[in-house]
């Protein structure tokens, strides 16, 4: 096992390494973070330009700034944006805010798929069974922003009508200067309020196909011999399920939830816009891509890429622990 | 002048800068805020649709933004402001009276005398020192002559031979080599006794750094502080506090939190209804304005007509549009009422044709110098024209001469619904006139040459955008005059005119605003003539807050909603 | 064994005299074992097949025998260079086939062919029969497209299957059809010699009469000479003129098929042979059976000198310490030790079972 | 052989076995498919969606482009507007129709394109195996570091005036290929172990042969059930990047622009909102269940689905 985690670990350095060459080719290509000042008027001088060229280090070989970027990154440093400040200092900050969205979404959206699965999978082709797929269905044929438009137009407003008070917001992260002024409880109160619905409209999506993963793995795993041998030898039904069937079935989800980190970060970023979150997406969107300021997008893509590369990695290893015949393989 | 989109910036030394008015004087009082029925304190929350600024020194390019100046409007103060009705007058809390200006022997002698009273909220006077700083500092770009490349501008301050104080620093005598019409736009003052080196370098330095907007802005010189304390550049926060030291009026509200909620109208509404934020200044929409009408009179919402215009702009170096029968068919074909009724229109009935590149309508200096020739659309006119430059309708329906169809792309910025539809209309009214428009929505527009499909890159046919435009007139120069060689200024359509360069130098040193208005009406004329541009209509301003807050006022020039936030309070 | 091959007594035997259509020497498959470390070195190798002779002579059946995994699928597949050869030589009328790259090979698998165990995986489901049957026509170009059809009608024909059915697919059919198909394919190119993996292994038995016979009978009607691939001695017998025995790689015994069973001379095959089921319970009951211990061992690792050894009833019950040595040491050449025909036993000596 | 001998052989006697007279697998998997209500619903309705949007135009009283002066946002019902119109008087019905072409032209080039890079990619990496596997492999490895819908965005963010329907397609097909070449790697890394891939080995059938007349059809259930999953997230994925304004960019309307324009009028002119968002939700929807029915009906013992 050690050597296996060994060599995973190796090979997920290497596939890391490899896919900060691709990012960086991508980007460093097409996006010009200098375009933006072209657009003023009076147009700056061209020594401006020629100043701002060699502070963003935009006048070296692609290799060099390349190879500057990396070590810059393996120290921390992810360069400065094109208003001169350390992109280090944001990005953790805006890492912070999604992460607090997308771990609190994957937690619901893995207990409601295990729960709904597991549920779904025992009572097949009964009248519930039928109601959580379609919903499912439903969820997964929905796009995130037209559902999260739902939610704040029907759900926020009405719920904020009915009981007379502002509970659940519609923008921000938190209420604007709150951590000014508030810590604590009400911080933390105004918080998870602010946390309710983008989280409710990420984990449903992901919930979703989760779910419908879990109900398969359940029916693949009930249906198997050692089940049937369990049940057999006089076990409860009850435990039977929990013990054997739920344990084995969770190994092919463990995987999916693992793998399917790339995309709850791009229904993230789009979460974040709806809700107009000041996280990671908006980061990219607004300033990354927005502002063609290189370095944001290229720090946003190496973080991201970093995080599934861990988050297969560590898919890899608990299917290894879970499946011993991986190990070998 | 400059270009509008999304996230604008806008050069201060323009926001501020307007011609002296010659209405001025007469506005009423703005903002009746203050009197009975306010509480003293309380915040208000400002959802910002603009992105964060990187930056708070205004003059560099990372502190030029639309979030900078409005913002810091009323943190450093300039001698003028510029009311809501247009005119440029005194701020009576910097200066004394009104500045004086005389211009002998080709050279103009500007005259400050500043409020005695008038510190800094550390307690340092405000005198002629930092006028002399101010200049100082951006006098040159040029790092040879001690100048600091990094500025955004050094327009005015490049044509100032001295700035002197006397009467105990608290008089100060301004001395251009050469008159400058705009003189007003400057002087939007530094604080000398903080951040004055000497060394010009030193200086360029502290220039290049700005202020990063998470330190705040050291020191300030009107009603509100905006400092560290109160910025949070990751969940875009900008706090406004008061100013302790302020010796005029000071503000009702404990703190204005300006906070960025992106430019989603539905996030706004939803914000502003929830009342997440109290006071929103987005760029109207139906939608939006629509929402927001609707849900008086917890929300009190006003639109208003600003110095923003959309036009065409035709590239005449493309083979046909040089053409200039095919710009005036173009033009005749044209329906600009409908599309002023089917876009701007539809949210507020005021909303009509423009026929002015100088004035907008609610200027009083507007004319409609277009000659009344293209009110109405007249595609029979159109048709003579287009025949007689040799052109002939094909099968489809569009004209075409030498196997060349009248197709054109028409582009524009992207995620703008107003001017998307206004395409859309664009493209059904000039069908029956046998041209046929495509639509091309351009993120790219104004990118520099390195984007060939861009303004700058001269690979489009026809644009849509909008001038954020001014009375005054030196800055239209650099959009209307002969391009010299590879410099454009901001001549997109790319068509001279000697006639109209000759007037340029006698706009740019009128001083008198019945000669500005006079030459700038005849300029006009000119265009018209030309056809290389197309004037469509005044972009309007939307403002909506909570209606339990008072003596919140719209001012539609540049100077953006917060330029009189010391009168902002809550309802008692 | 070539050098000591004595022309068989048997008239039954076909193409004795003549010069070998087949001439297998020496030839080698080992697959490489990857290690566990970052690196995944090449830590040693499985010896599928180590270094076997063989010839098969025009118009004769040769039987190769052996327990499964002891190599006897792979030499066939070595032979055609399905899984290239790791050492060793493969002559086909005198030219050489290993090293031959695929489009070098191309000409020569119409001579070769092969018929598979698995009548069911062996034909692709989504192709009809006329496709099936067709392929190698359409590959090799024989036949013009419009003659595609009577063609491969002909072929199912003479494998016994109604050509009307060219149109059906694998699955509509029975598994001894499906082995018929298989042989329509591997006859369509008019091969001169045909390996046949396990041809009826995975039939029912009653059907593998039917398969067994058509084989023999298309043999000798179209000359050809078959390497038959089989684990049922019984099969082998009926069908085969000479057999081999294999274990773990390598041949332990070899000769005319009478001969073999009437007189095994390697504990191996006497112990394979004494596994017969005999169908007089008299005499099932009074033979002597051999029962072999332990299991296969490992061919990355197998035993030094003797392979059998570690399995060997006379190793461990008939034979002192001193020839024990010799087997521990030694590998027994496949040489004649007086019984006729090579066997690769140091004591090797016939036996009957009966 | 029997060429030359044709006339002596005679022909071996037809055996007499017990004959299964069944279904060819296609069939087999079209009945169960067939069995399959929900699917077979949701296929009657895409094909009735399809049918309305692209014979609807020829036969509705508005083009999706002309606009009513006489009918600024009015609402469904009214001035002879089924589902309403925009601001500038365009008729919503006309407009969606438009919409579901485009769009269903994205996901079908989408599917074209993706689908070719994918199998080539994944018959290559799972046929050759070895270093052309690792290579290919690892290369799609790297790539799924990237979340695709951030490198659509880009890609498409840097190639503006590429953002036609065509160009939108292309983007995202660029990206969207990876899944199903492991799909098809695997697949293949099985299917190459066959006998029958082994026969036609023997027969000395090229490659490429082998490829596309043993591999590709024996995969095609897998392939074509990520061909529908494709379809649909291709719609999905359009009206995304219309949303956060990376969508079609030209004179042409798209669903996914339809529903995003519409997201912002939810409570004003709530027409705009729910009618093409009801339509990109019902074509999502059945063209996930036609392609889970596939998928099921190919594969009747794993009953997985997503």
């Amino acid at each position: 096992m050690l050597l296996y985690t060994v060599r995973r670990i190796f090979a997920s350095i290497l596939v890391l390494l490899a896919s900060s060459v691709l990012v960086f080719v991508l980007v460093a290509q097409t996006v010009d973070p200098l375009a933006q000042f072209r657009t003023r008027q009076p147009p700056p001088p061209e020594e401006f330009f020629e100043q701002q060229r060699q502070a963003l280090g935009l006048d070296k070989p692609i290799l060099v700034r390349y190879w500057d970027w990396l070590t810059g990154i393996v120290q921390g440093d992810f360069g400065n944006n094109i208003a001169g400040n350390p992109v280090s200092d944001t990005i953790w900050v805006r890492l912070g805010v999604t992460a607090r969205m997308v771990v609190l979404a994957m937690i619901i959206a893995v207990v409601l798929a295990v729960v709904v699965g597991v549920v779904t999978a025992v009572r097949k082709n009964k009248p519930s069974d039928y109601i959580a797929t379609i919903i499912s269905y439903i969820l997964i044929a929905l796009p995130v922003f037209w559902f999260a438009v739902l939610l704040k137009v029907f759900v926020a407003i009405k719920v904020n009508e009915w009981v007379g008070q502002t509970i659940l917001y519609t923008a921000s992260e938190e209420s604007p200067g709150i951590s000014v002024y508030e810590s604590g409880w009400p911080l933390l109160k105004d918080r998870l309020q602010h946390l309710v619905l983008p989280t409710i409209a990420l984990a449903l999506i992901s919930y979703a196909a989760w779910s419908r993963f879990q109900r398969a793995s359940m029916l693949d795993v009930m249906s198997s011999e050692y089940m049937r041998f369990a049940r057999a030898k006089g076990l409860p039904y009850r435990k039977v399920l929990l013990k054997h069937g739920l344990r084995n079935a969770l190994i092919p989800t463990t995987t999916v939830v693992a793998l399917g980190l790339g995309a709850i970060f791009g229904g993230a970023v789009i979460t974040e816009q709806v809700f107009n979150w000041n996280g990671m997406g908006s980061y990219l969107i607004q300033q990354g891509l927005g502002q063609s300021d290189l370095n944001v997008v290229l720090a946003w893509l190496i973080v991201s890429s970093f995080f599934i590369v861990l988050f297969n990695l560590i898919a890899d290893l608990l299917y290894a622990v879970l499946d011993p015949r991986i190990r070998l393989s | 002048m400059k270009l509008w989109r999304k996230s604008a910036l806008i050069a201060p030394a323009v926001i501020i800068a307007m011609t002296a008015a010659a209405c001025g004087g007469d506005a009423s009082e703005p903002g009746t805020g203050g009197g009975e029925g306010t509480q003293q304190g309380g915040q208000i929350v400002y959802g910002f649709e603009t992105a964060m600024p990187e930056n708070l020194f205004p003059s560099i390019a990372a502190g030029n933004s639309v979030a900078t100046a409005y913002a810091e409007i009323r943190v450093l103060l300039s001698p003028f402001r510029t009311y809501p009705d247009f005119t440029i007058r005194p701020d009576t809390d910097l200066v004394v009276g009104e500045p004086t200006t005389e211009t002998t022997n080709g050279k103009q002698v500007v005259t400050y005398k500043v409020n005695p009273a008038a510190v800094w909220s550390d307690g340092d006077p405000i005198d002629a020192k930092d006028f002399e700083f101010t200049w100082r500092l951006q006098k040159s770009s040029d790092p040879k002559t001690g100048g600091c490349p990094d500025l955004i501008s050094t327009t005015g301050y490049d044509q100032i031979e001295s700035v002197e104080g006397s009467d105990n620093d608290k008089t100060v005598t301004v001395t251009y080599a050469q008159p400058f019409s705009d003189w007003k736009s400057l002087f939007n003052l530094y604080p000398q006794h903080i951040m004055d080196k000497t060394d010009p370098k030193a200086n360029c330095a502290a220039v290049v750094k700005g202020w990063p907007t998470a330190e705040g802005i050291p020191v300030a010189s009107g009603p509100f502080l905006l400092d560290k304390a109160g910025i949070d550049v990751n969940k875009e926060i900008l706090t406004l506090t008061r100013n302790e030291k302020f010796w005029g009026e000071k503000p009702k509200l404990d703190r204005i939190i300006l906070q960025g909620i992106g430019n989603d109208p539905a996030t706004t509404v939803s914000a502003l209804r929830n009342n997440e934020v109290q006071l929103i200044y987005p760029q109207p929409q139906l939608d939006l304005v629509k929402n927001i009408k609707a849900l008086e009179p917890t929300i009190t919402s006003k639109t208003n007509f600003g110095l923003t215009f959309e036009h065409l702009d035709f590239n005449t170096k493309d083979e046909q549009l040089a053409l200039k029968p095919v710009r005036q068919a173009i033009t005749y074909a044209l329906d600009r009422a409908d599309i002023v009724a089917k876009t701007v229109g539809q949210f507020d009935n005021r909303a009509q044709v423009l026929n002015n590149r100088y004035f907008v309508n609610n200027q009083p200096e507007y004319e409609d110098t277009s000659g009344g020739l293209y009110n109405k659309p007249d595609v029979a006119k159109s048709d003579e024209l287009l025949t007689g430059a040799g052109y002939a309708k094909g099968a489809d329906g569009i004209y075409a001469k030498d196997g060349k169809r009248l197709s054109f792309e028409l582009m524009t910025t992207q995620a703008n619904p107003l001017r998307s539809n206004t395409i859309d209309v664009i493209v059904q009214q000039l069908k029956p006139a046998g041209i046929e428009i495509k639509k091309f929505l351009n993120p790219d527009i104004f990118a520099g040459k390195e984007k060939p499909r861009s303004l700058e890159g001269g690979q489009f046919q026809i644009a849509l955008f909008a001038w954020v435009s001014a009375p005054y007139v030196s800055g239209n120069q650099s959009i209307y005059q002969s391009p010299k060689g590879d410099n454009l200024g901001q001549n997109y359509s790319r068509f001279g005119n000697p006639e109209v360069d000759k007037l340029f130098p006698q706009i740019n040193a009128a001083t008198d605003q019945e000669q500005v208005k006079a030459l700038g009406n005849q300029v006009d004329k000119l265009l018209w003539e030309d056809l290389a541009t197309i004037p469509l209509y005044q972009k309007p301003t939307f403002i909506a807050y909570n209606s339990n807050y008072t003596g919140i006022e719209e001012n539609a020039t540049n100077a953006g909603p917060l330029w009189d936030a010391t009168k902002w309070a809550r309802k008692a | 064994m070539t050098s000591t091959e004595t022309p068989a007594p048997e008239a039954r035997r076909r193409g004795a005299g003549a010069e070998p259509v087949l001439v297998v020497r020496g030839l080698e498959k080992y697959f490489p074992i990857k290690g566990g470390g970052l690196l995944r070195r090449t830590v040693g190798h499985i010896k599928a097949v180590d270094g076997i002779d063989l010839d098969l002579f025009p118009g004769e059946t040769l039987g190769l025998v052996g327990e499964s995994g002891c190599g006897k699928s792979t030499t066939g597949r070595a032979i055609l260079n399905l899984q290239p050869a790791t050492a060793g030589s493969v002559k086909y009328n005198g030219r050489e086939l290993t090293g031959l790259n695929r489009s070098q090979m191309r000409p020569l698998r119409r001579e070769i062919q092969i018929v598979f165990q698995d009548p069911y995986a062996s034909l692709n489901p989504r192709l009809p029969v006329l496709d099936i049957v067709g392929e190698p026509l359409i590959i090799h170009k024989v036949v013009p497209k419009a003659q595609l059809r009577d063609r491969v009608n002909e072929l199912l024909k003479i494998v016994g299957l109604n050509p009307e059915h060219n149109n059906r697919y694998p699955h509509e059919f029975s598994g001894g059809q499906r082995q018929r198909i298989g042989i329509a394919r591997a006859l369509a190119l008019e091969p001169k010699v045909l390996i046949l993996d396990e041809p009826v292994s995975a039939l029912d038995v009653s059907i593998q009469a039917g398969v067994v016979n058509l084989l023999e009978d298309l043999r000798d009607r179209l000359g050809l000479s078959y390497l038959f691939i089989a684990h049922d001695l019984s099969v082998v017998r009926h069908t085969s003129d000479r057999v081999a025995v294999m274990y773990l790689g390598k041949i332990v015994e070899i000769a005319d098929t009478d001969d073999l069973f009437d007189r095994p001379a390697h504990p191996y095959t006497q112990a394979l042979l004494s596994a017969i089921p005999i169908p007089d319970p008299q005499r099932e009951r009074a033979r002597r059976r051999i029962l072999l211990t332990g299991d296969v061992p490992s061919p990355a690792n197998p035993p030094s000198g003797c392979r059998f050894r570690t399995r060997c009833f006379k190793f461990a019950n008939q034979l002192d310490d001193d020839q024990r040595e010799k087997c521990v040491n030694s590998d027994p050449p496949l040489i004649d030790r007086g019984n006729g025909h090579p066997s690769a036993c140091h004591y090797a000596e016939a036996m009957t079972l009966l | 052989m029997a060429t030359t001998t044709a006339g002596q052989v005679t022909t071996a006697p037809v055996e007499r076995e017990f004959t299964v007279k069944s279904r060819s697998q296609t069939q087999q998997a079209l009945r169960r498919f067939l069995h399959n209500k929900l699917a077979v619903g949701a296929l009657i309705l895409y094909v009735a969606i399809l049918l309305v949007a692209f014979v609807g135009p020829l036969v509705y009283g508005f083009t999706y482009e002309e606009q009513d002066s006489a009918a600024l946002s009015a609402g469904p019902g009214t001035l002879g507007h089924p589902f309403g119109t925009d601001e500038i008087g365009q008729d919503l019905l006309a407009r969606m129709m438009r919409g579901i072409q485009r769009s269903t032209y994205i996901s079908v080039l989408f599917v074209l394109i993706a689908g070719t890079l994918g199998i080539t990619v994944g018959a290559l990496a799972g046929y050759f195996g070895k270093w052309v596997d690792n290579v290919l492999m690892r290369f799609v490895d790297v790539v799924l570091t990237i979340p695709i819908l951030i490198a659509i965005i880009v890609i498409a963010a840097n190639f503006p005036g590429a953002r036609s329907a065509l160009g939108i397609a292309l983007f995202i097909a660029l990206l969207g290929w990876m899944d199903l070449s492991r799909i098809v790697r695997s697949t293949f890394l099985s299917l190459r172990e066959r006998e029958y891939v082994e026969a036609a080995h023997a027969l000395g059938a090229s490659n490429r042969r082998i490829i596309l007349k043993h591999l590709i059809p024996n995969s095609l259930g897998q392939i074509i059930v990520w061909c529908t999953l494709g379809a649909a997230a291709a719609v999905i994925t359009e009206a995304a990047l219309s949303y956060l304004g990376y969508g079609v960019s030209g004179s042409d309307t798209s669903l996914g622009s339809l529903v995003s324009i519409g997201a912002q009028a939810a409570e004003t002119r709530p027409w705009l909102f729910y009618f093409p968002g009801m339509a990109l939700l019902l074509i999502v929807l059945s063209i996930n269940l036609i392609g889970d029915g596939i998928r099921d009906a190919f594969d009747p013992s794993a009953n997985r689905t997503r």
